[in-house]
This record gives C-alpha cells, sequence and structure tokens, in this order.
C-alpha cells in the first residue's frame, strides 16, 4: 500500500492503481476537510442554527 | 414520545408499534449475531464450504448485494453528472439502500476470511494484479463515499440541523456532493467491474475464463454494466415495498417512471452485451480449452441449460422489454414484475459466476461437487436484511428520507388507518427481500 | 546471497512423473505428509475436506469388464508458471501471500500472511490448494515426531505443496558453506520423489541439461515449454498454467485423461495457449 | 460546569478522531496480526541438532533398511535407508508412517494387569518385577501340576532370536504348543518339503526374470518383501518384461500388468496346470528338472485338456494357449504364487503346480528363476536340557493337532486351535502366551477365535499396542516397538538371498516397555531350573551378540548382512499332491449366489499392526466413508441386485453378516465381490477403531486335506439392499 512495504514495485501496475486509489482517497479527504473547515467557519460567523435557505 | 425526532409534516406510528417492530427484526438480527461470532470463534468449520467450494453462498451474498446496491452510484452519477433532476427525490432512498448493500458486504468479507484479524493485510501487502485487491480498495473508499453521501441526511434529523455546526456541515457537503458523487462512479466503475474480474481471470477454469481489455476480462464491463442497469431495479423495488408496508405514496410516479425507463434501456443494452459474450465463450473461448456447453450445463441435473435461459431470457430480455414499453412500464403490475425479473436474473447471474463455477470440474477425471449451506452460512446471510430493515425503518422514522412525502400525504387530524399501516414492516419486509 | 543469484541463471525445479510405473502406493502421500507436519482428523473419509498435498487420483479409462484398465495419478502442487509467473493463483492473491519465485520456480506459500479468502482454491483448477478448515490437533504424544524444518499450520490459512522448499533452503545453504554456487541434483530432492519405490517421480531443474528431469521432459521453451517427450504431457496443459509437473505414460487414454479434447480433437496437436 | 448537548457532542466526535490518529489502532492491528499468527494451542516444534539413524523395519516381513531422521532425541521421519540391498532407499507407507505408531496413544504404556471383566479393559498398572513374578508363578504352578504341555504361545514369526527364545521357553518349560500366525509361508515351506524332499524356502530372482505369471500375487500390492517387488516392477516396464497377471479383480497389480486375465476363482491351479499340460505336450518342458516325468506327462495330458481347463477357469482356450507358448518361449520366465500380499497359505495342489511350471520351464536355481534355498540358520544355541516334567510334556500331541495323523505334513495349524480348545482338543488349555500376532483380528472366522479365548484361564499379550487380542488377555507385557530395540530381522520374502537386518534402538523407549526377550530372560531366571538354566545369557542383548557371532558387527557397522553364493536344495523336483481335489469355497450356490474374496493394498495393513492415522487418510471414499466398508462390486452384478453406487446393502455369508456400502467397478468379475482386508478393528483409537469391516469375520477356515492348512480363498455369499 505504500512504498515502504516490501511488496511495492516501482511497475507500471504499481503506480497506475496506487496511483488512482490515492487520487480518490485525496479527493475524499480534501472534499470532506475542506466541508469541515468551512462549517466550522461559518458557524464561528454565527451562520446556520434556525434559519433556512 | 419521539415527536421532537420525527421529521416536520408526516406522520409515524407509534412508538410501542415501532419498537414492536424493532424487536421482531431485531431477534433475526440476533440470530445472524450468534451466526457470526460462532464463525469467527469457532472458525469457517461451522460453515459447509470445502477445499472444493471455496466460495459459497457468501460470496455469492456479496457479489449480489454489491450490485443490487449499484442503485446508489448510478442514480447519483445521473442526478450530479448528468443532471436528471428529477431523481433528487429518490436519491436519498438510493443512497441509505446503497449504504445497506455495502456495509453488509464489508461485514460478510470480514466473516468470510479465515483470520479475520488479518484482514487489513488485504491493504498493508496490497497485490495490485489481484481482482480481489481492486475490490477490497475500491469497495471500502466508495463504502466511504456512501456515508458522506448519506452524513448531511442525518444531520436533516430535525434536533440534529439545530445544532449549527451540523447544519453547516450538511449544508456545505450538499454544495459539493457532485464532486462525492463523480468520485463514488469511479470507484463505482471499478469495485463493480473488479468483482466481475474475479471470475473472469480464472484462466484455470474455463466456465469463468473470458478474455477482454487490457487486463480486463469482459465480466469485468459486464459487471460494471448489470450493477448499473439492476441497482436502480432494486432500489425502486424497495422503494415499492416501503410504500406497501407504509401504505404511502412516497415518490411521484415521473421520477419512478424515469429511473424505471433509464433502467429498462440499461438492460436491454446489458442483454444484448451479456449474449454476445455468452456466444463468444460458448463458440471460442470455452472451446479452444477443449469444452462445450454440454460440459458445463448436462454435468448435473442442478445445472442445465434452465439457468442460462433463466438468467439471460426471464432476468434480462423480458424486464427489459417490460421496462422499454411505455404502457407496460407505467403500470404498476407490470412494473414491479419487471423489477422482480431484474433483481432475480442479476442475482442469478452472481450465483452461477460463483457457485457454478466452483461446481464445474476442469480436469477430465474430477467430478461435479453440489454444495448446500450449514444454517450458520444461512443466518450470517439473512443477518444483512435484518440490518437493512432496522436501518430503513429508523431512518425511515427519523429523517426526511423521502422529500415528496409531506407533498403527496397531508395530514388531516389522526388517521388510524395510517397508524396500524406502519406498524410491523419487519413481518412484510423480510420476505419480500428475501 | 543476491550476488550469488546474479551468477547463477534462473532455475525452475519440476517433476516428471511416470504413470505407467506408479502403483498407487500411497507411499509419496505419507512421505509428504510426515515430511510437511500435515495435520490429520479423526475422519479423513470425506475427500473435499482431507488435506493431502500430493494426492493420488485413480483414474479409469471407462470400459466395461474385462476391458477395464486404472491408472493412478499423483497430484502434487503443479507449482504452474503460467505466463512470466502469473500463475492462476498468485495472480489472484490479495495479500502477496502466495508468491513465484524466479530463482527456483517454486510457488511458496505464506502461511503467516494468508488471511484465508480462498481466492487461489477457486483459482486452482487442480485442487491442489488446501484450506485449514480446523485447528490442527495431534493425539497426545503424536506431536513429538513433527519436524521443525515446517511450521504447523494455524486454522484458517491456505496450504500446498511446496517442493519441500525447506530441503531447498537447506540444500542452499549447505552449497553455500561448502563455497559451491549451485544446489546440486542429488542434493535437493522431494520428500514424495525419495520415498517413491517404484521410482515413478523424477525432480529436478528443468532448466539443467545435467539434471534427469530435464533429458526426460527436453522441455520446448518456445512453445510453452511444452514436452518434447511424446510419452509426457501435462495437467490442462490448454488452459495455459504452464505447469512444472510433467506426466508420461504410454497408453493414449492416460494421456487424453490430462486435458480437455473437443470430440474429434487428438492429443499431442492441441492449440497453443493463448497466454 | 454544565455540559451541554453541543459541548458533549464535540467531546465524543473530538475523542473518536483523536484515537483515530493516534498509534493505538496501528498498534492493535499489529498485535493482532500477530497473535493471530501463533495461536498457543498449535504446537511449535522444538529444533535442535538434526541426525541420521540406520535401522531395519519389520513392520512386515520385508525387512527393508530404514534410515530414520532424528532433531535432538525425537524421531521425526523415516525414510528408505539408500543402498540397501532389500529397498535401496525406496520405502512403503507403512514404514513411512511408523513414527505414529512409536508416539501413538494406542501404546501400552506399562505392565498391566487385569482388573475388570476380560475384553472390558479395565487394567491397573504393576511394576515388571510384579509383571514377571505373577507370570513365572503361575507357568512354576502349571507345570508343577505337570500340565506344563497346557501352555501355548501364538508368535508372528518364527526365525529370528526372539521367535527362537519363545521355542526355547516353550520347550524347555515343556509345552509342544509354539504356533506359528498362519501365512504363505506355511504353503510355500510344505511344497518344498513336498517337492525338493528338504526343508526350505522358495526365492524368486525377479530383478533377471523376462517373463512374469502371477496367479494372483499382488507383485506391487505388498507380496513378497513389497519396496522390492515394486521397484522391481519398475525394471520391468524398462526392460518390457511381460507381466501376466491372473486375478478375478484388476488389483492395481493387474493394472500394472502387461496383461490381466480375470479367472475363476480358486481355479488357479487347475490353470497352472493346464499351461503346464500345454507345455510338455508340446515337448518344451525341461524334463530333468522332474523326476517321474513320464507318469506327470500322462497325468496332465489326460487330465488338463485346454478345453476343460478353459472351461473350470472361466479364460478362453485361446488365451491359455498364448500364456503356455509365452510361458515356455520366454527366455528366464517365471510363475509365482500365493494370493495377494501372501498372508493366506495356498492349497499344496496350487502351490506345487505353479512351481511345478517352473520346473518345466527349467528355471529353478536359475537366473531370473525360482530358487529353492535352505532357511538361514546362524542361531546355534546349545541343546535346551529338559528335565523330567519337560520330557513328558513334550511328548504329548500339539493342541492344534499338527505333525501328528492326518495332520501330519503342517507344522502349526492355529486355524485348528479354536477347536482344540473348545473340547475337541487331547485336553485343555491353561495358558496362551500371544507375541507379536494378533490372531482376535487376523485370523479367519477371528470372532470364533476370541470366543474360544473364554476356554483359555490366563492369556498373557506382549503387544505394544491395544490390539484386539491385547483386548483379551489377563496380563499386558508390552514389547518395545521396533524403534526402541535390537533385533535380528531375517528376511525371507521371496528373497533368493539370505538376508539380515538388525533393528536398533533409534530413540529411547518412550514408556515403561519391556524387550520381549528381556522379558522371557527374566521371566526364565524367576523360575527355578531347568528353566533358570536354559537361559544363560545376562540380558537378551547379550544373547543376540553371541548368536549373531561373526556376523554381529557387520550387522553393528553395515545394519544388514547378505549371503549370496547359498547351495540350493536340490535342482529337480519330485511331483505330489497334483490330483488332490480343488479347494472349493465354503457355502453353497443356491443360498449365496455370489462368491466374497478380499483383496490387499498397501494402504491399509493387514498384518500385525493396525492402519495408522496417515495410512487411513490415504484410503479411498469408495473403500471407507465415514464408519462404513465397502464392497466392490461389477455394475452388472449390483444392478441384478438392484444396487446403485454407494448404497447400503446386507452381506451374508454363512460366517456372518455384516453391513456394507457397494462400490461399483468394472474391474471385477461378475459375481464376484471383494472386500479389502485389515480393517474393521475393534481394538486401536477413533482413528482406525470401527472403520470398514473385518474380511476375517466372514470368512471360516477351509482345511487342505494334504495338510490341514487353512486355504480358503474366499465364502460364497450374498448382497441384499439394506
Amino acid at each position: 500500500m505504500f512504498p515502504f512495504s516490501f511488496e511495492w514495485l516501482w511497475d507500471a501496475g504499481h503506480l497506475v492503481f496506487h496511483g488512482g486509489l490515492w487520487y480518490a482517497l485525496n479527493i475524499i479527504g480534501i472534499g470532506m476537510t475542506y466541508c469541515i473547515v468551512k462549517a466550522i467557519i461559518d458557524t464561528s460567523k454565527g451562520k446556520g442554527g434556525h434559519d433556512h435557505h | 414520545m419521539d415527536s421532537a425526532l420525527i421529521p416536520k409534516g408526516v406522520k409515524r406510528c407509534p412508538m410501542w408499534q415501532f419498537l414492536l417492530g424493532l424487536g421482531i427484526v431485531g431477534a433475526v438480527l440476533a440470530w445472524g449475531v450468534y451466526a457470526m461470532l460462532l464463525c469467527w470463534f469457532k472458525g469457517l468449520n461451522q460453515t459447509n464450504m470445502n477445499d472444493y467450494y471455496g466460495f459459497a453462498l457468501w460470496i455469492w451474498a456479496d457479489l449480489a448485494v454489491i450490485a443490487l446496491g449499484g442503485g446508489a452510484f448510478f442514480s447519483g452519477l445521473l442526478k450530479y453528472i448528468f443532471g436528471k433532476d428529477e431523481l433528487k427525490h429518490i436519491i436519498n432512498y438510493a443512497v441509505l439502500i446503497g449504504f445497506i448493500c455495502y456495509s453488509s458486504a464489508l461485514l460478510i468479507l470480514a466473516i468470510d476470511i479465515g483470520q479475520p484479524l488479518r484482514g487489513w493485510f488485504i491493504f498493508w501487502h496490497a497485490n495490485v494484479h489481484s481482482m480481489l485487491t481492486e475490490v477490497a480498495f475500491c469497495l471500502s473508499c466508495y463504502f466511504s463515499v456512501l456515508t458522506i453521501e448519506y452524513i448531511p441526511l442525518i444531520l436533516e434529523n430535525r434536533q440534529l440541523d439545530k445544532v449549527p455546526f451540523f447544519h453547516n456541515l450538511g449544508h456545505n457537503m450538499h454544495e459539493i456532493m457532485a464532486v462525492f458523487a463523480a468520485t463514488g462512479a469511479f470507484l463505482s466503475f471499478f469495485h463493480q467491474g473488479s468483482l466481475g474480474g474475479v471470475a473472469g481471470v480464472l484462466f484455470g477454469r474455463p466456465f469463468a475464463f473470458r478474455e477482454g481489455l487490457l487486463i480486463w476480462p469482459w465480466t469485468f464491463f459486464l459487471f460494471t454494466w448489470s450493477a448499473a442497469a439492476y441497482g436502480p431495479c432494486f432500489t425502486l423495488l424497495i422503494t415499492w415495498i416501503t410504500e406497501k408496508v407504509t401504505r404511502k405514496k412516497l415518490v411521484k410516479d415521473n421520477v419512478v417512471d424515469l429511473l424505471a425507463k433509464i433502467a429498462g434501456w440499461m438492460i436491454f443494452t446489458y442483454t444484448i452485451a451479456k449474449l454476445c459474450d455468452t456466444a463468444r465463450w460458448a463458440n471460442i473461448t470455452a472451446p479452444g480449452l477443449g469444452q462445450t456447453l454440454a460440459d458445463f450445463y448436462t454435468g448435473t441435473a442442478f445445472y442445465g441449460y434452465w439457468i442460462l435461459f433463466a438468467e439471460i431470457g426471464l432476468g434480462g430480455i423480458l424486464p427489459a422489454i417490460i421496462l422499454i414499453s411505455p404502457p407496460l412500464r407505467k403500470n404498476p403490475t407490470w412494473r414491479v414484475i419487471a423489477l422482480f425479473l431484474g433483481v432475480m436474473g442479476v442475482s442469478l447471474n452472481r450465483w452461477v459466476m460463483v457457485l457454478q463455477v466452483m461446481a464445474t470440474p476442469v480436469m477430465p477425471f474430477d467430478q461435479w461437487v453440489l454444495y448446500y449451506p450449514s444454517w450458520q452460512e444461512v443466518a450470517t446471510t439473512i443477518l444483512p436484511l435484518a440490518y437493512g430493515i432496522i436501518l430503513i425503518m429508523i431512518s425511515y422514522r427519523y429523517l426526511p428520507i423521502f422529500p415528496q412525502e409531506a407533498e403527496l400525504n397531508p395530514i388531516e387530524e389522526e388517521a388510524p388507518a395510517s397508524v396500524e399501516a406502519a406498524t410491523e414492516p419487519a413481518a412484510e419486509l423480510e420476505p419480500a427481500q428475501a | 546471497m543476491k550476488h550469488e543469484q546474479k551468477h547463477n541463471p534462473p532455475m525452475k525445479y519440476g517433476m516428471a512423473i511416470d504413470l505407467d510405473k506408479c502403483t498407487g502406493c500411497g507411499a509419496c502421500m505419507v512421505a509428504c505428509m510426515s515430511e510437511n507436519n500435515v495435520p490429520f482428523k479423526k475422519d479423513e473419509s470425506n475427500k473435499l475436506d482431507s488435506i493431502t498435498w500430493i494426492r493420488v487420483f485413480k483414474l479409469t479409462n471407462g470400459k466395461a469388464y474385462p476391458d477395464t484398465d486404472i491408472c493412478y495419478l499423483p497430484r502434487p502442487c503443479q507449482h504452474c508458471e503460467g505466463h512470466d509467473g502469473h500463475s492462476p493463483c498468485v495472480s489472484v492473491c490479495p495479500a502477496t501471500a502466495t508468491d513465484y519465485s524466479r530463482e527456483t520456480g517454486i510457488v511458496s506459500q505464506i502461511y503467516t500472511r494468508c488471511f484465508g479468502c480462498r481466492y487461489c482454491m477457486a483459482a486452482c483448477p487442480y485442487h491442489a490448494r488446501y484450506f485449514n478448515w480446523w485447528d490442527p490437533v495431534w493425539p497426545e504424544g503424536m506431536e513429538k515426531y513433527l519436524s521443525p524444518n515446517v511450521s504447523p499450520r494455524m486454522r484458517g490459512v491456505v496450504e500446498k505443496c511446496s517442493f519441500c522448499f525447506h530441503r531447498y533452503q537447506q540444500a542452499k545453504n549447505e552449497a553455500y558453506l561448502n563455497g559451491e554456487s549451485r544446489v546440486s541434483e542429488e542434493a535437493y530432492q522431494t520428500a514424495c520423489t525419495q520415498a517413491c519405490p517404484a521410482g515413478a517421480i523424477v525432480f529436478g531443474d528443468l532448466n539443467n541439461p545435467e539434471h534427469r528431469v530435464h533429458q526426460i521432459v527436453r522441455p520446448d521453451t518456445k512453445n510453452g515449454n511444452k514436452s518434447r517427450n511424446p510419452r509426457a504431457f501435462r495437467l490442462l496443459e490448454r488452459t495455459g498454467t504452464n505447469t512444472k509437473v510433467y506426466y508420461l505414460s504410454s497408453r493414449e487414454w492416460v494421456r487424453r485423461a490430462g486435458d480437455n479434447y473437443l470430440a474429434h480433437e487428438k492429443t499431442g496437436q492441441v492449440s497453443k495457449p493463448h497466454h | 460546569m454544565k455540559v451541554d448537548r453541543r459541548s458533549f457532542l464535540s467531546f465524543v466526535i473530538g475523542g473518536a478522531a483523536g484515537t483515530a490518529l493516534s498509534p493505538l489502532p496501528w498498534k492493535l492491528m499489529d498485535d493482532s496480526s500477530i497473535w493471530s499468527q501463533m495461536w498457543p494451542w498449535t504446537p511449535v516444534p522444538p529444533d535442535g541438532e538434526a541426525t541420521y539413524e540406520n535401522s531395519t523395519c519389520s513392520l512386515c516381513p520385508g525387512g527393508c533398511g530404514i534410515s530414520v531422521r532424528k532433531i535432538d532425541n525425537r524421531a521425526v521421519k523415516i525414510e528408505g535407508q539408500p543402498g540397501h540391498p532389500v529397498n535401496d532407499g525406496g520405502i512403503c507407507i507403512l514404514g513411512l508412517s511408523g513414527l505414529q505408531m512409536l508416539y501413538g496413544p494406542t501404546r501400552i504404556k506399562a505392565p498391566m494387569k487385569r482388573v475388570g471383566e476380560r475384553g472390558e479393559s479395565k487394567w491397573q498398572e504393576i511394576s515388571w518385577d510384579e509383571a514377571t513374578q505373577i507370570l513365572a508363578d503361575k507357568l512354576t504352578d502349571i507345570r508343577n501340576r505337570g500340565e506344563a504341555h497346557t501352555v501355548a504361545a501364538i508368535s508372528g514369526s518364527d526365525s529370528g532370536t526372539v521367535p527362537a527364545l519363545l521355542q526355547r521357553f516353550l520347550t524347555a518349560y515343556g509345552s509342544p504348543n509354539f504356533i506359528r500366525m498362519p501365512s504363505g509361508r506355511d504353503a510355500d515351506e510344505l511344497a518344498v518339503k513336498t517337492l525338493f524332499g528338504e526343508d526350505g524356502r522358495t526365492g524368486y530372482d525377479v530383478e533377471n526374470a523376462d517373463y512374469i505369471l502371477s496367479f494372483g500375487s499382488g507383485l506391487v500390492d505388498g507380496w513378497g518383501s513389497p519396496v522390492r517387488m515394486i521397484a522391481a516392477a519398475s525394471t520391468w516396464k524398462d526392460k518390457n518384461v511381460t507381466v501376466v497377471q491372473v486375478d478375478p479383480r484388476l488389483s492395481n497389480s493387474a493394472a500394472k500388468a502387461t496383461r490381466w486375465l480375470p479367472i475363476n476363482p480358486g481355479t488357479e491351479a487347475d490353470l497352472a496346470l493346464g499351461i503346464a499340460a500345454l507345455i510338455v505336450a508340446n515337448g518344451a518342458a525341461d524334463s530333468s528338472a522332474v523326476s517321474g516325468f513320464g507318469v506327470l506327462k500322462a497325468e496332465l495330458l489326460a487330465g488338463y485338456e485346454t478345453g476343460k481347463v478353459a472351461q473350470t477357469t472361466g479364460i478362453e482356450a485361446g488365451a491359455i494357449v498364448e500364456l503356455a507358448q509365452g510361458f515356455a518361449r520366454a527366455d528366464r520366465p517365471l510363475a509365482l504364487c500365493g494370493r495377494g500380499k501372501g498372508q493366506t497359505a495356498t492349497s499344496l495342489r496350487e502351490t506345487a503346480a505353479i512351481y511345478l511350471l517352473n520346473a518345466l520351464a527349467g528355471n529353478i536355481n536359475q537366473d531370473g528363476g525360482m530358487w529353492a534355498i535352505p532357511e538361514a540358520d546362524y542361531i546355534q544355541w546349545p541343546e535346551v536340557e529338559t528335565d523330567t516334567i519337560a520330557s513328558a510334556g513334550l511328548r504329548q500331541p500339539r493342541i492344534d493337532g499338527a505333525g501328528a495323523g492326518k495332520y501330519a505334513n503342517a507344522r502349526y495349524l492355529l486355524n485348528r486351535l479354536s477347536e482344540g480348545v473348545n473340547g475337541s482338543g487331547p485336553y485343555p488349555l491353561q495358558m496362551l502366551m500371544v507375541a507379536g500376532a494378533n490372531p482376535c483380528h487376523d485370523l479367519s472366522d477371528s470372532a470364533g477365535f476370541t470366543g474360544a479365548l473364554a476356554h483359555i484361564p490366563f492369556i498373557v499379550s506382549f503387544s505394544s499396542f491395544q490390539d484386539e487380542t491385547a483386548a483379551m488377555a489377563d496380563l499386558l507385557l508390552p514389547d518395545h516397538v521396533y524403534l526402541e530395540r535390537y533385533e535380528d530381522v531375517p528376511v525371507a520374502a521371496g528373497l533368493h538371498q539370505r538376508v539380515i537386518g538388525l533393528s536398533k534402538p533409534v530413540v529411547s523407549p518412550q514408556f515403561n516397555t519391556r524387550h520381549l526377550g528381556e522379558t522371557l530372560i527374566t521371566t526364565a531366571k524367576a523360575m527355578d531350573a531347568p528353566m533358570a538354566d536354559a537361559f544363560p545369557w545376562d540380558d537378551y542383548e547379550t544373547c543376540l551378540e553371541e548368536s549373531l557371532a561373526e556376523k554381529w558387527d557387520a550387522l553393528m557397522e553395515e545394519g544388514v548382512w547378505v549371503e549370496t553364493d547359498i547351495d540350493p536344495i536340490s535342482d529337480t523336483i519330485r511331483v505330489a499332491g497334483m490330483n488332490a481335489p480343488a479347494i472349493a469355497a465354503e457355502g453353497d450356490e443356491s443360498g449365496f449366489p455370489l462368491l466374497l474374496i478380499p483383496y490387499d493394498t498397501l494402504r491399509i495393513s493387514s498384518r500385525t499392526v493396525g492402519d495408522t492415522p496417515f495410512m487411513i487418510k490415504t484410503v479411498a471414499d469408495t473403500v471407507i466413508k465415514g464408519l462404513d466398508g465397502f464392497v466392490e462390486i461389477n455394475p452388472q452384478t449390483a444392478s441384478d441386485a438392484g444396487l446403485k453406487e454407494g448404497a447400503l446393502a446386507t452381506l451374508t455369508t454363512p460366517r456372518g453378516e455384516t453391513r456394507v456400502r457397494v462400490h461399483l467397478f468394472e474391474g471385477i468379475k461378475p459375481g464376484v465381490i471383494a472386500m479389502a482386508r485389515g480393517l474393521g478393528h475393534t481394538a486401536y483409537d477413533d482413528y482406525l477403531a470401527g472403520k470398514g469391516v473385518n474380511f476375517n469375520e466372514l470368512i471360516g477356515p477351509v482345511e487342505d486335506p494334504s495338510c490341514g492348512h487353512d486355504v480358503a480363498w474366499g465364502i460364497r455369499a450374498k448382497l441384499a439392499k439394506a
């Protein structure tokens, strides 16, 4: 899974596969972080609660 | 007493009926959990699997629920990427069903492996050439996506929504849901496919083996396609069952019709592809390995040609025609029949690609071996159903899953009918789903 | 060792089993069981659940009395090379718990790495892989004969014939200590080969022209390692598993039993595997 | 501070996130994998220094050399000894699993005396001193009553120092009743005595024969010295030697043969004589090898016209002619005798007929031929000085009647023992000693024999294992197993040289057992003269060393001693016993339409020791399924009886009834059904006990009129849907 686990090979198979994997993981990670961070900011700005848009 | 939690503008059955329902399904759940613990602590000798049937009922259930859960990614794809906006009225439920299917799949896998404590080796010591590795990665990633898609729904609960942070979080997640949906579609394409690859790459077993494109056998694409085609059928079928159980109309016809139509065309195209694949396999692949259809379908009474017909004819062509032709599709009875046949068809396909693969002898002096599951296997396979029903019951009760429900079921004063209607979903849901 | 391997051309250990000599006595099976600490249960009559790294199949020619003929076929792990080391099982193992050694051509199985998904068993058409459905239990006192060279397997993992790999390691170490660069033919033999009273099993390096197995098999490297010996055949050669266990028989019906053929097809003129 | 919903939720979420990010989960995962790799209940074999020790296997008469791999003082693997004159590195399935006997839970771990009812196997462990004292007292008591002859001993073998000590023990004690387990040797010894006029045995130069004619002998199923024979069979393949297997069933030997000739069971003698007749008629016979050739020729031509033989044997005349021609034309043809592993005697008529074939082919004492050689007699002990009681006892007739009257030609007739003790014998038995034998399972009509034991007040077993006979004993004096003891192993088993192997203690005794030789010597010493005087040696080892004399050092060095240049008994035979009637199977054809025959396989030990767990594991599920045993039946016959593959059926013979499953097999003669020998143990442990059916409970002895040997080759039977 990581370059330091000994099955790792610097061959096309590994690069393509793990490339795709980490790409997806990052999108998910970044996306969630963005949502959470933005939510914290919004909250501190006093947004949210009962006002509905 | 829990009225504070129940969404505005909708009616739910009294607490005691709800709890009774939970109790009944919970009993089934407990039975499954007991069997699960037996398998974990006493080992897989609790099953009827053997060295000829390394893959059996569980793997079939796994493949089946994942295919049926495909409704989530496909309707997500349609709504967020292809902008089929009507689908927003059913997407919540699609997501919930997907979430249930995938969590069940992961649970079943955790029971199926001989050394559950080492399950994470599949990530740590990943062998990228193995379809199963691809499955594991995409499956777990996509499951996190489903969770992300499910969270905002939870946050819409009346009480949680009051918490500004949760409100904002849910709001923001809605905002960028398209990104997640896209990722989900991407991941689903691969794990649905690699599940097909699982059987297709077995070049030692002519019954399963298929040529393909690059590293992916044709079954790879067939599985993705069939999941996209049949997943929505399952979503619609469960929706229909839920409506019957709750005796309420929950989704408008135009939405159902749209999804059914798309499913119809998907099934149609898929079935053509499947026929081509079968033709090639029967006339080129298998004979190239010295085997004929007769070797595969005349060995035992059970695995006869009927299974091929049932899968492609009854489970493919027939539902496709029904769902494509507007008059038939718009007729609820025909539609439901089609949906049911579709679900049956894809499940049968997964069965064949797992169990008949194991049953078919390859060495000429080897023999057909049939297998029947032990009660522990059956119980652990029913376990996810019970768990799913419970999750649906709770979600339906406390979350605004069906945006159109309030509009379709305006509340006057107490309507006892609807009350007892929603009483025991368990009793009715179970056989319907199983 | 790494450095040493560089000088050595890769080896490809394999077998030639003469089915006309095999008497079905079962010595190979028990030699293997006692060499490799294979466990046993009180009832082993269910052959679908009976760990037998090398299993002797009984074949019949299907003819009625008195034209009946039988033949025994010992089946160790075939140590498939597949296409470039992608043997059916190795390519599917998700956790790299089984691997194809380019040094020896042996398909290994790491018990402590295997987490028991059994995909490899589904992939192996020879049923050469066995799952530990039960905890291995030896009757009181019998654990005394267990060999320290092969660790007993725990419940929940897959095991299979290793061509007695531990013997290779020992031979290799000895060779190294004696300053020899290669393991000699007699220094490394599997337990079954050694035990066979009929001398029906010949084991060695298929790449090494000095080894008997090479001289018998004469593998045609240009043609998917098919044997040039007209008596020889491999199990399911057409699937492209590219096994390293060759079988010998002068009986046509036996050779035909080694692979699937369409009614009109003849043995020997098998289409080339598409891998 | 007041905990409101918000702070509570943030605490929970924060806590969860915190834990997830901490190294804790990783640590736990790692631990779990490590733990799951070494369950505390999965044994870890201790490592140590690896050594090899050579010895001789005595689990069967084959006499193979073995090389035992040891780690420190544990034996971990038995392998064939490379370069050994008998097996040259090869080894059989039984020899391989010897360690499961050595360390097995069915060992008798100490001397014991019976406390419960007989056969109830309630035992009390006692000391060796007490044990020998009990035996000595018992013997002295009987002897003083002047009934020395009422003590009998059953032994698995009568060659080698240990059986010799047992024989000597009886002689000095005053009993004529030393009885050897029945086997093909009985027939061979009788035939040699009758045809060659001297004591001795036959040996076969199978490696150099160029045409093999086997009359039901399981050449690769355990006949002779199993590993040697299988190796020979391989050389036959290499040299394209013609091998013809005459056998009602497609045994593994038949499958390996060039040609399989299904014959009506029990008519082998007629076939042999029919072939002889043809050879004689064609003048292809070596008349010099047979004294009284003229008479013989007349008899053969008169009695064995090919058409008639074809009728009796069920083999086409054409095939018989081909056989005769092939046999006569071959340079070094060889005819072999003794069904299956050769564990049961063949009739004198059959044995003689087949030996006659070898004589007519002129291959007696030739390369690639049949050799008639005297037994090795290296045991030269001073004559026992019998006192009056002893000589009185020795003058008594044997309990089994052997050596006198109509049984004058027989040396041992264990099959008649039950009859003897059931009252029809000259006297009742007071004591029975059993060594290296398990008659309660291995003797035909084993049930009858076991029942007869009730008439014997005191039974001593020297068995190392809890076998069926030990279960019937009153006193257990467990012997070491072969891997724990010194013993000379003279090998007959169809070898044409004289070979003596030496068993050495590979590991120290695992339990409180004692060498049988030792037990006999100490017991004798515990009695007064002449017993004590008859055993002058301090211990068995001294006895062995003295007996082997000049061979001792060689044996300690090589582990085996071979004598090749033996002068054979005689090159000519005197024909006899030919006109005896054929031996018929017990039972009437009307009530029992089928013929039940036993078959031998190397995967099932049918000799003294029971199958090991490893061996049972190799037995096909068409021989044992769960606890059910199978009979092989021709699909034709099966469908007539309305039986499908695996169906349950009731098998009935004049001697017994049992439940079996049927296995449809095209390779067996219609009307004949076959059952594996060696199963159906009631003793031993769950790995063996109760599996399959004991063939010996379905068959009874059929006496050869010429000598009284049990020469039953099968029994009539019927099979009905259960």
